[in-house]
């Protein structure tokens, strides 16, 4: 059943064990390959983000989430598909982790029509209705009340859902943060509130911005649960990911999960990423990639077989890349007749606009009074 | 221009009315849409047992419970936030703001969120969010309470802005916004809540979004205004014919975005002169877009440069000498009347 | 010297103590004594202020102090001239603790020339340059990131003075509380936070606006010293205020400093105060009245010698108040001429808007732009 | 209007200049008033090691130190109110909010602090702060990064807001805003960071708030703008000139608040046609004032309603050909000015 994706394994996943034979061939085991695939597949879409950035296929800001993956993937494959996903601009990885399709996330990208927001959101707006993804946001914090209002409908509607909200910890600071989980406490709302502690905001560490800079700690101001895992270990993530989220569901409760992680590019693709951390410390970084990591300990534990199952599930991945690609290119520039479409969405919308037009600025009429605002 | 009409008559009123005060109208509009959808609740501080800052919601936390009427912390920016997401998954959230001064800690949410959801996210998720908020000044309330920034939002696309001025549209436009499927603001004001006037009792009656209201027929003069400013222009327009003959027509803009400059066009070609009336500063306020689009739509029209007035450009003083002279009072829209009029 | 006002005295304060004979006379006793004296004052002033409301020589929104006079008294005994002080709308108490003029804080909320702001701020905005308070603000926790400033101005001159900033249990839910803690803990601002949880915010109790009610526990979240103390027993406020204001001064260290009050009347005039707290829990509350609390245990350790001492001193506060409400009547209206004075203060200013009358709004041009904007 | 005057020489620049970009002339700006006023300090978020978002700040850290360079957390709430409460105590912080979409979160910390404290507290305390933010839009950065709200504050009383155009207005500006004892926000754009001109080397040249200036002289048709719309426009003034032998004046506004509406009113006396230009949206914007106080001020030498063009009213869009169809290009500007021309 659709609805379940990825929450069957995720809900019996209790961190790593010794392999068996039979454990092999075990959905969970099963499972675990596919999250691995999926982080290939984020990194290799993101190498490949960026290649097109740079040939301007792609524009304005741009986020990368390489290095992050073991969160993207871990955090979502915990999340039932009514489970409601919001995220900041870095979202990527979260997009395709919580099974959007990759021609329409890169379609996205390239500013198309068949793109997740139909070309209208970019890299920072992706969503997916559907899937309840409900968008990756620009201002710094601002998704996190929304995301606690999304878990406020749900509670006020019985729904047995939770909502996932990610931040980075720099948004920590935001006034936007303690609000929302003020609220979330005393209204007991299903959200988790991810935090991604890559130390960085643009150039910024953690212990320089905030106060108190083991982030998890901040949820006692709430008297909410919070606490802190590694985040570039796939299975730890999932595991708090889905307890928390779990609790959320079925306890109505409230929780802060913060991720320890590191983006290995800059913090977008206009910065370096070089002028606020040494190149050594990046290296060193890159050391523990998640990906590799995660490989190697499913090769030792023999969930995956040898190096060319690696190579293959790699190939599958850059396939997949190559066909978002072509997807996005194929896709068509939206119709610029369509610009005031989804202005408003009312059906009456057109009728109320319709007195507008004397006085108006210059093209206003033609470009957006008569042309669409109603045909939401 | 010659292409303009009047407006066609846009109330589907039921034939019964009832007389009431413009806040027992907002009331009674709040109460039949939580009867009506069970998707609408009430947010916002002091609106459950204290009855609301301004009593609108009394009786309303009794009546339908905490669920539906659900009493907020201080904390503007997190609950209108929160009512943006809830709308975006469906519900219909009505949002109290104590008054318009506070919704500054809450802009971001409003301008950079709800106004962008549907088109940012592609048409894929919808906002249907009411923010209803008092703005005006009066009462000694000083420079942090007496503001009106309504036209900030009538310039966000994505939102729409209403403001009723009589008892009947305060019920009438505050339903209307409430079943309208995007963010509508609706401005209320604190000097009107007492006034009284005849609402009808149909609960299917609504006032549309975006027509104005001719709210007094003339022919010398066309006084623009909205919300509390309409009250005081019918009060000069009646000083305006005993003392000086000059009959004014008022148009009651009730919905700033969508504006409807087609109501206002047809009644300055008909009078040739405009006053436009604000409560709040005229600088780069209402009136500043409304003259605009005057001096545009009517230009061989008229007979006189459009007029504007508003409140003195100074933060609201506490001595009520000083906030009398800087209140938008009649004596001062009579002086800019017949500075339009080219009368001394 | 003027600068100690209070201080002497608060410094080496540390809480009760058997009164021998010798400190009858000790200036630490008189101090006491006048601490309590400026409790009644506040006490007085407060009722005067509510009948003059009602004979309508006060408009606008009018928050009393009544209730919570130790926590005034408490918190301004600690203060330097120098320290700087910033309260919310509830002011008057806090204006004569600090030492203002009675008569300039009721000709204030008589909106006369005379007053501490000139017939310009009225009751929630208080202010007086020369005694370093600057001002009552309106919008809940809106004073707190100015607070914050005013601190890190000190620091930034490297003056040995701190920051004194009062704020509602409401207030704490604003997201301005936490980014000014979080400035204020990483940037090591002398900054005291005093949040004056008198259990309601209008008719909404802590509990059910805040989802830790325990609001001293919340400074942990910026890794700040967090303390409560019973805010109806001057003599603790005055300890904490006074140790927490001079390791504020001395370490540069901020701290949240968290006082259990009441307040005996309605959030305002207007208010009667009924609809969210039962009469049975007001007349409780009433019998834990810090004035006569305090005046009693000054009688019991002999610091004030006998009933009739206490109606003297009761008699000197009503002569105040009376002398107050003479000064505010006698006090002229300001002249509407000076109605644009004070918007701007630059010299420059009548210059700069010298050529902005074609075209304004009616009335600006004799009004405001050529009636003493630059005149200020 | 016979009592209009030209606008006397403003500047009192010194005789040598050196060719620099825009964002150049505001660092410079930045440094000689750190050096000139050790009150002066800077805060906002990556201006230091990482040199600012838009580089403006780049190399100050190194020259100043953490002290005067002050690298704040995410809280634009908590840092403006923070500068707000500094400048009350005498500094001159200059706060730069990374673009202006992001002031939506400090609003309340602008407008019901910063530009009320002297007022309300009687003339006792000042509040001499400059926040400096870049507007407008450009390179595909979508509905919330996008947007140009400056009017919102030349409508606040308590306020001045200036716009440079030009590098040496870069400087200026920004000087004389932060000299000035008043709270001043310093709208500058980001398609204009790049913008090369002559800037005086003096580091006594301000250039003074509240004058507008001729960029173009021009006896058929007055275009207004300010920010980057001058480029724009000064760019059209060619077009109509070379195409349609039109003679265009342009006049740079600088200033929103004051308002420099005599050098405007000046300029449409002679013209006798006029064109607003903005670069955000026009319903509610900036040419709405302009607009609204040509037409009184010339309303006897206007032979054509004022125009206005701005962005196409919808939230900003991602891809390049509907952010294209958005902004105000110059083929849009064009058509406007021909509107106004009366040629099709
Ligand atoms: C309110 C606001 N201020 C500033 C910005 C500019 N900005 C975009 S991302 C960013 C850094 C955020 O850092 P963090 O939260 O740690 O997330 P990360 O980029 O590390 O994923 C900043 C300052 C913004 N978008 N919104
Ligand atoms: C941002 C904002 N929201 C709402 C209000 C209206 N309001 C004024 S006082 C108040 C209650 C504050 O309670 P608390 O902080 O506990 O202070 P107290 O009145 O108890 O001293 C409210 C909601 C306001 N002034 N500012
Ligand atoms: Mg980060
Ligand atoms: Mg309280």
């Amino acid at each position: 059943m659709a609805q379940t994706k990825g929450s069957a394994n995720a809900r019996s996943s209790n961190g790593r064990r010794k392999r068996t034979k039979k454990e092999e061939d075990s959905p969970e085991v099963a499972r675990l390959r596919e999250h691995y695939e999926m982080m290939v597949l984020i990194r290799l879409f993101e190498e490949e983000t960026e290649r097109q950035y740079k040939k301007a296929q792609i524009g304005g800001y741009c986020h990368l989430s390489s290095g992050q993956e073991a969160t993207n993937v871990g955090a979502c494959a915990a999340l039932l598909k009514e489970d409601v996903l919001f995220t900041g601009y870095r979202g990527h990885g979260f997009a395709l982790a919580k099974g959007i399709d990759p021609g329409k996330v890169m379609a996205e990208l390239f500013g198309r029509v068949d793109g997740a927001a139909h070309g209208r959101g970019g890299s920072m707006h992706i969503c997916d209705a559907e899937y309840n993804y409900l968008g990756g946001w620009g201002i710094v914090a601002g998704q996190l009340p929304l995301a606690t209002g999304a878990a406020f409908a749900l509670s006020q509607e019985d729904q047995p859902y939770a909502v996932l909200c990610e931040l980075g910890e720099g948004a920590v600071n935001m006034g936007a943060w303690h609000e929302s989980l003020n609220l979330a406490g005393i209204w007991d709302l299903p959200v988790v509130f991810l935090v991604l502690n890559n130390i960085y905001g643009m150039g910024t560490t953690v212990d320089k911005a905030s106060a108190e800079p083991e982030i998890y700690k901040r949820a006692a101001a709430f008297r909410m649960h919070g606490e802190r895992v590694n985040g570039q270990d796939l299975e730890e993530v999932l595991e708090a990911s889905d307890r928390l989220m779990t609790r959320a569901r079925e306890e109505r409760k409230p929780a802060v999960l913060e991720c320890m992680t590191y983006r290995f590019r800059g913090h977008s693709v206009a910065d370096a990423g070089t002028a606020y951390r040494t190149k050594e410390e990046v290296f060193e970084r890159q050391e523990n990639d998640p990906i590799p990591a995660f490989g190697k300990a499913l090769l030792e534990r023999g969930a995956i077989s040898s190096q060319d199952e690696l190579d293959e599930i790699r190939s599958r991945a850059e396939k997949k890349v190559d066909e978002a690609v072509e997807f996005a290119e194929q896709s068509a520039d939206p119709d610029v007749d369509t610009l005031a479409q989804h202005v408003y969405g009312d059906p009456d919308t057109a009728d109320q606009f319709a007195r507008m037009g004397p006085g108006s600025p210059y093209g206003e009429r033609e470009l957006v009074l008569s042309s669409g605002l109603g045909s939401s | 221009m010659a292409t303009l009409t009047t407006p066609p008559e846009v109330e589907q009123a039921g034939s019964s009315t009832t007389t009431m005060t413009y806040r027992e109208a907002l009331r009674l509009a709040l109460r039949e849409e939580l009867e009506h959808d069970e998707k609408v609740f009430l947010v916002g501080e002091e609106i459950g047992v204290f009855e609301g800052s301004y009593k609108v919601t009394a009786g309303l936390f009794k009546e339908f419970g905490p669920k539906r009427v659900r009493e907020a912390p201080i904390s503007e920016e997190g609950f209108v936030g929160l009512s943006v997401g809830a709308a975006m998954m469906g519900l219909r959230p009505v949002v109290e703001i104590m008054t318009l001064n506070f919704i500054l800690v809450a802009m971001d949410q409003v301008v950079n969120h709800a106004a962008k959801v549907r088109y940012m996210l592609g048409g894929e998720v919808g906002c249907p969010l009411v923010i209803r908020t008092p703005n005006g000044a009066g009462n000694q309330l000083t420079a942090q309470h007496s503001q009106s920034f309504e036209q900030w939002f009538a310039h966000v696309p994505g939102l729409k802005v209403v403001a009723p001025a009589t008892p009947a549209d305060a019920k009438g436009l505050l339903k209307a916004a409430i079943r309208d499927d995007d963010p509508v603001i609706v401005v209320e004001n604190l000097p009107i809540y007492k006034e009284k006037g005849e609402v009808p009792d149909d609960p299917e009656f609504v006032t549309p979004i975006g027509r104005a209201r001719v709210a007094r027929e003339g022919t010398d003069l066309t006084i623009v205004a909205h919300s509390f400013a309409v009250k005081r222009s019918l009060e000069v327009a009646e000083q305006l014919e005993s003392e000086l003959d000059v009959s004014a027509e008022v148009v009651d803009l009730r919905s700033l975005r969508p504006l409807d400059t087609q109501t206002v066009a047809d009644s300055v070609s008909k009078t040739n002169r405009a006053l436009c009336v604000e409560e709040g500063w005229s600088s780069y306020g209402t009136t500043a877009e409304v003259a605009a689009r005057i001096q545009d739509a009517c230009f061989d029209d008229l007979d006189a440069p459009v007029g504007r007035v508003g409140m003195a450009e100074v933060p609201m003083p506490y001595a009520k000498n000083l906030e009398n002279a800087t209140l938008p009072h009649s004596e001062k829209i009579l002086g800019a009347a017949k500075h339009v009029l080219g009368v001394a």
